[in-house]
């Protein structure tokens, strides 16, 4: 940030001249000196031809600044003309004139030159944007610059701040940026911005304390210390309420592994060794739907949800009619054969798509974290997974709980032969149970996808959780899987932080075996007379 | 080669009908055996997602190697198993390759402990193996050579570039919890603290296989960075696990620009799994990368692209290892002129090859081998831009000199001293002395 | 039909008549003795209150509508559903509540279910094998072998249940009645003092009731075992019964001589009445 | 004498008579034949038979639990790792001063990891006779300590197998940790010999080989023992009606104890053989999964025969070696159908096709009820 003071002019003359027509001759000769000066070989220099170009106010500056942020420039090897890459995957790219901004063909990679930067010249551009984004329309995009600021202020930038701080309407953006100035007399050694930043959970604001408190003026230490403590009080609360957050939120995930294990094997009683792999079709059709729907991932997203449903129901379906039809009253031979099964939807991933893991893009509105406070975020695409899985366990009540399909496959599931007796076709029953709890493994499939690998391996990861929950819950009772889920869930994520993460599992482990001989039939066993046989 | 095999036959025929086929077949058996080189990578299981790709590679080295004529004028074949991530099944599948298959040479194996359990069968039996990952380092055979990374090739230039270039003050040293990641850690614990790093700056992390669920971990390292001063995350966490560590990372918010993050084990294959979009900036170190601005890598990229026929097929650091071991073979086979273990193993010390990233690779004493060190920083596109890397090439160091076992341990497999682990002080070649006697 | 006459010789004693030694103490009362037993599924009281006592020697039938609790109270005393409240004591020594199953039965108290439970996989011989009074530890039962006298007493049974032809068929092939049989023989084999016998006679035919009745009245008798049957056969009870118990809502509604209860208008309104209306 | 029963039997004899012929043909197409003979049987050839044998006496383990007991354990493969890991650990002793660092004391891995001194519990391994003992201690005090709480609380059925389950994979994750001192996921290997005898040599290959077999052997007899005595007809009534049994006055949780203690002390020796031959043991050994696969090779086989999960090992094993070869691509479309098939043809698995006389497996499966419970 020490050359913000030089730019800053520049930086804000820019905003205004944005729209200014220049001599298009001029333009190019001015604009091609810049860049070239860009593509020097020190990062060092490189900083400083950044400067020169926010400095010259040129309008494109802003367009240079983001292709470079994005590795985007680059140079012809040839002719030295710079070109700014739209899309860089593969060999051969379309490009655009990085002067006229007009599209150039396409290159390929051999004939171009990267204009590289670092984390360090990042930083820099990023100041750079941010003081820009400053004067942005949107009030939140203001937030986040100023948020950015905070902990980068240096002493070129007190005055224009203060300049913009007078101007600013949002109260927050003034205060974020307060703060950041706060921050930077606070480095300066002044007491009295510690009182200014008491109380704030921004984790630059603490860290900028921590320093302080270790400076060798005691009263400022002093202070800092106590403004840290104060702090730290306020913390303590947040972090219960993320470790509750962290738990439910890997609790809500194994619910959704397993609630689809809950219908096949609770109700039905068939031991299904290929449930994670049904769990991984639904994921590889959240992939498939965003290759069918490039540069939409999240209707892509919206879409996978009935056809991740639909296409585990189906594969659901072929197992039930294939295998386990046959395997009636056979419980244990389900789990040999869909074992079978498993390895063989695996084998056909890894042979049809490919052993790699498969990239499912994360929409924007599913990346990112929700702020509560400065101290305590909520990663959204957690909150929308325990969401969803609260949905989908709603859902799967109701169906069972409201509907004729559920009355019926209670009734076949108590009494077969009655059921049979009083015109229930018991067969499509079983069908239709069993596409039920496949389906939602695949809406399990295409919740994971937004957390973890989506690869050949991903059902084998979740199915030993996915039996330990349902049995822990006990068998054939939807609620109980819930419980269990969300206990275990917050269990490890409790124990984790002073045991590690290894540890915390074995720990749960041991924890379901101990249970299990004190309730021997899960949570919410069946009681009575029935129960006791 | 159909045309070769055209070309071949008739002549074979005079051959024997000139000399008589009483001599002349044992020489024609020999001449037109296609020399074999074993496979043996997991083409199933949890590691056939890294390791696929190698086979691919190998398979395709070959074919390029036979329509160059193949080698010694034989054909060369390739012998595929999959021991299926079955560490157990590596060792019997080794064994299959050398007793049954008598392949002349194998390339393979990704996980140490998979090495681990194919060496005792390899040394036995006298094969050639070929391992192209970075490993962690303390170990030297006779009959294994390391064209991957030993921790002096990767964690310590990395480290030093984070010290000297981002001026990185507190660590993060996150790894999955097996021998790799940990004998790295330990390494780079004792190189940190040789530079007056201090206990409380240094923070360790161990986390099981395929650990799905990084929420913790990752609000521990953003308390850890934010105490005002600069810290960074070393990672040596395993293929699998790394996709949800980064999702998390991107999610709570740490910016490479606060918090870079070191990657030892994720590549271009890795990236293709994940967004790479909230990455951005975390850096890599490898010897090579698919970025890099060489035209013997643009090369081996089309090759690769065009055998895999797949535009967007991705280029990573063990298939470069392969491209250098196989070349590094071929080139010993020319140089003894014949197939034979211990030919191979006396020929190929000094033997150099170039690389993909613009030098050249020579085999070590040690049987490890020179490489560049580079740092990459991942772009949106899942490619890595080369923003730091070593004047020079680093020549692999078996035994490491900041654990203190093996401080005092050189190999070398020349003659006359034959030795993978010599004590410098008590001036002994360690356990293995009885072993190689024996042999 | 022998058999029937060899039973009517009272002097001759088969030995699988007599019970085997059993610590039970009945020198002063009855043999089974239940007070204020109460036990509840899920708010359900399937026993309130009950008391009961049988005499040693005793032939009690116990009859009450569907649940009444009949198989409950039956659980209870072989332990394999723990009371909420209440004392059940076998004589006067041992406090049946603090026992499992296993210790309950090697006491000498038998018990035969209402579905007739017999081990399917094994032979008509091997389930009265398993049945036998003997030592029933681990290692004496992993050494035992099959001595002549052994395999003379699981002929006489044999013979006793009429199951001699089928010894060597596994149990599962049995008609229903037969396996009712093959039980009733497993629990002479086990040769208890106190026989729990839950509707010993549903799916036989009248002849084998008879049979049935004729077995389960020479067993009852001072000195020697006493019986509690539970069934709804009317026309049964009626056949073997001495005292009756009349069971309604796990209370005892009545107890006395057929006649009594079959008078009693309690009995008659909750019971009777009630199957007269189905009838 | 109760271990001499078996002997009467028909299959018990013909069963042995083909083992033992077995191990002599193969001896001696080992030792008499040249190299190259077309009938040779390689000193490779004998090891992965020597392999396949230590998974049959496993696999007979778990069928005896299974099939004549009704307890589905998912995780016998614990018995196994356990027995593998204490003979592991007296082999890494053997190696003395061998060991790359040429430390008397400490492996390889607990030098460049600096342990500082022998873990307490690594003491006495040198001894083959302690050794050897914990082979058998280490998965019977396991299997008595878990037996003890899950039969006295009466888990069953799935739940039963469940908690094997979570049994196998918590000590999985115990034994990845570093920590453990059991070398963490590289486990135990670069052994060199085993009482005195170098690993490597044919011969001891050979030896191995036909220890296993003889081991096999004896376990299936004891086995068979077992189950024809008045005890193995009191374990299937506990499979079949266990409540029954209980009012016959037999300890069910004791029978289920005793049979699930010896079951896994022969898991444990399976084991020990195991690790010698494979020349590595490591955590990998006690995923749920390899315990699923055991209880596979028994159901292929014939559950409750013990025959049939000897068949059923051998069987799957040798698939999987002939296919990894021949079809490394597709080996598990393979072997996957062959599980799918079998279960649906063959219900009382290989063994069914010529089982001469109503085999009690395919009775009231207790699990039947439970899981639909």
């Amino acid at each position: 940030m020490r050359m913000l003071q030089r730019l800053l002019p520049g930086l804000l003359c820019l905003c205004l001249l944005c729209s200014l027509p220049l001599a298009a001759q001029a333009q190019d000769e001015s604009g091609q000196a810049l860049l070239a000066s860009l593509d020097a070989d020190s990062y060092a220099e490189k900083g400083e031809a950044i400067e020169e170009i926010i400095e010259s106010g040129d309008p494109r500056s802003r367009r240079w600044l983001e292709a470079l942020l994005g590795g985007k420039l680059q140079r012809h090897k040839e002719n030295g003309r710079f070109v700014v890459v739209v899309e860089n995957r593969g060999r051969h790219w379309p490009v655009v004139d990085a002067l006229s901004f007009e599209a150039a063909g396409e290159m390929s990679r051999r004939e171009l030159d990267r204009v590289g930067i670092n984390n360090a010249l990042r930083g820099q551009l990023q100041g750079a944007l941010a003081v820009l984004d400053l004067h942005a329309e949107a009030v939140e995009e203001r937030r986040d610059a100023a948020r950015a600021l905070l902990g980068d202020i240096d002493a070129s930038l007190v005055e224009p701040l203060q300049a913009v701080i007078d101007s600013e309407a949002d109260g927050e953006v003034r205060h974020l940026l307060e703060q950041a100035l706060a921050i930077h007399r606070l480095a300066q050694g002044d007491v009295a911005a510690v009182d200014a930043l008491a109380g704030s959970l921004n984790s630059q604001v603490r860290a900028a304390l921590t320093a302080a408190s270790r400076s060798d003026d005691p009263t400022l230490a002093q202070a800092a210390s106590a403004a840290l403590a104060d702090i730290e009080q306020k913390m303590r609360l947040n972090r219960g309420l993320e470790t509750l957050y962290f738990g439910l939120s890997l609790g809500s995930v194994l619910v959704l592994a397993a609630i689809g294990l809950a219908i096949t094997f609770g109700v039905m009683g068939v031991i299904n060794m290929a449930h994670g792999e049904l769990i991984m079709l639904g994921a590889y059709t959240t992939w498939a739907m965003q290759q069918l729907l490039p540069g939409q991932p999240g209707l892509a997203l919206i879409l996978a949800i009935p056809a991740g449903f639909l296409v585990s129901a189906l594969a659901g379906v072929a197992i039930e009619r294939g295998v386990i039809q046959f395997l009636k009253g056979r419980p244990l031979e389900t789990l040999l054969a869909t074992f079978g099964v498993s390895l063989i939807l695996q084998q056909l991933v890894r042979t049809v798509i490919s052993p790699q893991n498969r990239t499912v893009v994360t929409p924007d509105w599913l990346s990112g974290s929700l702020m509560l406070n400065e101290g305590l975020s909520l990663t959204l695409n957690r909150l929308y997974v325990l969401g969803f899985a609260l949905v989908v366990f709603a859902g799967l009540m109701l169906v069972m709980r409201r509907t004729r399909l559920g009355l019926e496959v209670r009734a076949v599931t108590q009494n077969r032969g009655m059921a049979r007796a009083m015109g229930i076709r018991a067969t499509r029953v079983d069908i239709l149970t069993f596409a039920l709890g496949s389906g939602v493994a695949g809406l399990a499939g295409v919740a994971l996808s937004q957390l973890t690998n989506v690869g050949p391996n991903l059902g084998q990861n979740y199915i030993i959780d996915s039996f330990m929950v349902v049995v822990f819950g006990g068998v054939g009772n939807l609620w109980g899987t819930l419980v269990a889920g969300l206990s275990l869930g917050v269990i490890n994520q409790v124990l984790e932080p002073w045991a590690g993460a290894v540890l915390a599992k074995i720990l749960v482990l041991v924890l379901i075996i101990l249970f299990i001989q004190k309730r021997p039939r899960g949570l919410f066993p069946q009681k009575g007379r029935a129960a006791e046989g | 080669m159909t045309i070769r095999q055209r070309k071949t036959h008739p002549s074979l025929w005079l051959a024997a009908s000139l000399f008589g086929l009483g001599m002349a077949t044992p020489a024609l058996a020999q001449e037109d055996d296609p020399i074999k080189v074993g496979i043996l990578h997991s083409l199933s299981g949890t590691m056939a997602i890294s390791e696929t790709v190698l086979k691919d590679t190998v398979e395709m080295l070959i074919e390029q190697q036979n329509e160059a004529g193949g080698l010694l004028g034989r054909e060369l074949e390739a012998v595929v198993v999959d021991p299926a991530s079955d560490w157990p099944l590596f060792a019997e599948k080794a064994r299959e390759l050398l007793a049954q298959e008598e392949v002349d040479v194998i390339f393979g194996n990704w996980t140490s402990v998979s090495r681990k359990s194919v060496l005792p069968v390899v040394e036995e039996l006298n094969g050639l193996l070929f391992y192209p990952v970075q490993y962690e380092g303390e170990e030297s055979s006779e009959n294994v050579f390391y064209t991957g990374a030993a921790p002096n090739q990767q964690a310590i230039p990395a480290v030093d570039y984070l010290m000297n270039q981002v001026g990185v003050e507190r660590w993060v040293l996150a790894g999955t919890d097996y021998v790799y990641p940990r004998t790295t850690n330990k390494i780079l614990e004792a190189y940190l603290k040789s530079y007056g790093v201090a206990d409380e700056d240094i923070l360790v992390n161990y986390t099981p296989f395929g650990h799905s669920d990084w929420q913790n971990i990752v609000s521990e390292i953003k308390a850890f960075g934010s105490q005002g001063k600069k810290t960074a995350v070393v990672s040596t966490i395993n293929g699998d696990a790394n996709v949800p560590f980064y999702r998390e990372l991107g999610n709570q918010g740490i910016d490479a620009a606060d918090i870079p993050v070191v990657a030892f084990s994720v590549g271009e294959q890795e990236l293709t799994g994940i967004d790479t979009g909230p990455l951005v900036g975390h850096m890599a170190a490898w010897n090579y990368f698919m970025s890099v601005d060489t035209d013997a890598n643009y090369d081996f990229i089309d090759a690769w692209i065009e055998y895999t026929g797949d535009e967007m097929a991705v280029t990573n650091d063990p298939m470069e290892a392969h491209f250098i071991g196989f070349n590094m073979w071929v080139e010993a086979v020319r140089k003894a002129g014949t197939t034979e273990v211990d030919a191979i193993k006396d020929a190929i010390i000094g033997v150099s090859v170039p690389n993909l990233s613009g030098g050249y690779a020579t085999m070590m004493p040690n049987h490890h081998i020179t490489k560049p060190v580079l740092i990459g920083e991942i772009q949106d596109n899942g490619q890595f831009s080369i923003v730091w890397e070593t004047p020079s090439t680093v020549a692999g160091d078996a035994w490491s000199d900041y654990l203190d076992g093996s401080r005092d341990l050189i190999s070398d497999w020349r003659k006359p001293m034959e030795c993978g682990n010599y004590n410098v002080v008590t001036g002994g070649c360690g356990g293995q002395a009885e072993q190689v006697a024996a042999e | 039909m022998n058999f029937l006459a060899s039973l009517a010789d009272r002097e001759r004693v088969f030995d699988f008549l007599v019970p085997a030694a059993s610590p039970v103490d009945v020198r002063h009362g009855p043999i089974l003795y239940l007070e204020d037993v109460t036990v509840s599924f899920d708010g359900f009281r399937a026993i309130d209150g009950l008391d009961l006592t049988i005499d040693d020697g005793e032939l009690r039938c116990i009859i009450g509508p569907n649940g009444a609790g009949k198989t409950t109270m039956m659980d209870i005393i072989t332990g394999k559903t723990r009371p909420d409240t209440g004392s059940v004591w076998f004589g006067s020594r041992h406090d049946l509540l603090t026992m499992n199953e296993p210790e309950i039965a090697s006491l000498g108290i038998g018990r035969k279910f209402q579905k007739p439970t017999v081990f399917e996989a094994l032979s008509v011989f091997e389930n009265l094998e398993l049945a036998m009074a003997a030592d029933k530890r681990i290692l004496p039962t992993l050494t035992a072998r099959m001595s002549g006298e052994i395999r003379e007493r699981i002929e006489e049974v044999l013979a006793t249940i009429g199951l001699t032809e089928l010894q060597s068929r596994p149990a599962g092939i049995l008609s229903h009645g037969q396996k009712q049989w093959l039980e009733i023989g497993m629990l002479l084999m086990q040769r208890p003092r106190l026989l729990l016998v839950d509707e010993p006679v549903a799916g036989m035919t009248e002849q084998e009731m008879e049979r049935t009745a004729e077995l389960l009245t020479g067993l009852a008798g001072k000195g020697k075992q006493s019986v509690v049957v539970v069934e709804h056969d009317m026309g049964f009870v009626r056949s073997i019964a001495r005292t009756v118990t009349v069971l309604h809502q796990g209370r005892v509604l009545a107890e006395g001589s057929m006649d009594q209860v079959a008078n009693d208008p309690k009995v008659i309104e909750v019971y009777l009445g009630a199957e007269e209306e189905v009838a | 004498m109760w271990l001499t029963r078996p002997f009467r039997e028909r299959s018990t004899r013909l069963f042995l008579g083909i083992l033992l012929a077995a191990l002599g043909l193969v001896t001696l197409l080992n030792l008499a034949l040249p190299e190259g003979h077309p009938l040779h049987v390689s000193t490779y050839t004998v090891t992965l038979l020597g392999k396949y044998l230590s998974y049959a006496l496993l696999a007979v383990a778990v069928d005896l639990v299974w099939g004549y007991l009704g307890i589905l354990s998912l995780g016998h493969g614990a018995f196994f790792a356990l027995g593998g890991y204490a003979m592991g650990m007296y082999l890494m002793r053997q190696i003395g001063d061998r060991g790359v660092y040429g430390d008397p004391v400490l492996p390889d891995f607990m030098v460049f990891l600096d342990w500082q001194s022998l873990p307490w519990y690594w003491h006495g391994f040198d001894m083959a006779a302690i050794a050897f003992l914990m082979v058998l201690l280490a998965p019977g005090l396991l299997a008595l300590v878990f037996g003890f709480l899950a039969f006295r609380s009466r888990v069953t059925g799935v739940y039963l197998s469940i908690i094997t389950q979570a049994m196998t994979f918590a000590l999985m994750l115990a034994f990845f940790r570093n920590e453990m001192g059991f070398g963490g996921n590289n486990g135990l290997t670069d052994f060199r010999e085993l009482l005195g005898f170098d690993l490597r040599s044919d011969a001891t290959r050979l030896g191995l080989f036909l220890a296993t077999g003889i081991a096999l052997a004896l376990g299936y007899v004891l086995c068979r023992a077992i189950v024809a005595s008045k005890l193995g007809r009191v374990s299937v009534a506990c499979r079949d009606a266990e409540a029954r049994t209980r009012f016959l006055g037999y300890r069910v949780e004791r029978v289920q104890l005793f049979v699930f203690v010896v079951s896994a002390m022969l898991a444990g020796v399976a084991g020990a053989l195991y690790v010698p031959q494979v020349g590595i043991i490591n955590p990998s050994e006690f995923s749920p999964i390899f315990s699923i696969e055991v209880v596979l090779w028994v159901a292929l086989g014939g559950r409750a025969t013990l025959y049939g999960a000897v068949i059923g090992a051998l069987l799957v094993n040798y698939a999987k070696t002939v296919f990894t070869g021949v079809m490394p691509d597709a080996w598990l479309f393979a072997l996957g159908g062959l599980f799918v098939l079998v279960t649906v043809f063959l219900p009382r698995g290989v063994a069914g096709l010529f089982a001469y006389r109503r085999r009690p497996a395919e009775d009231t499966q207790p699990t039947a009820k439970e899981a639909s419970a």
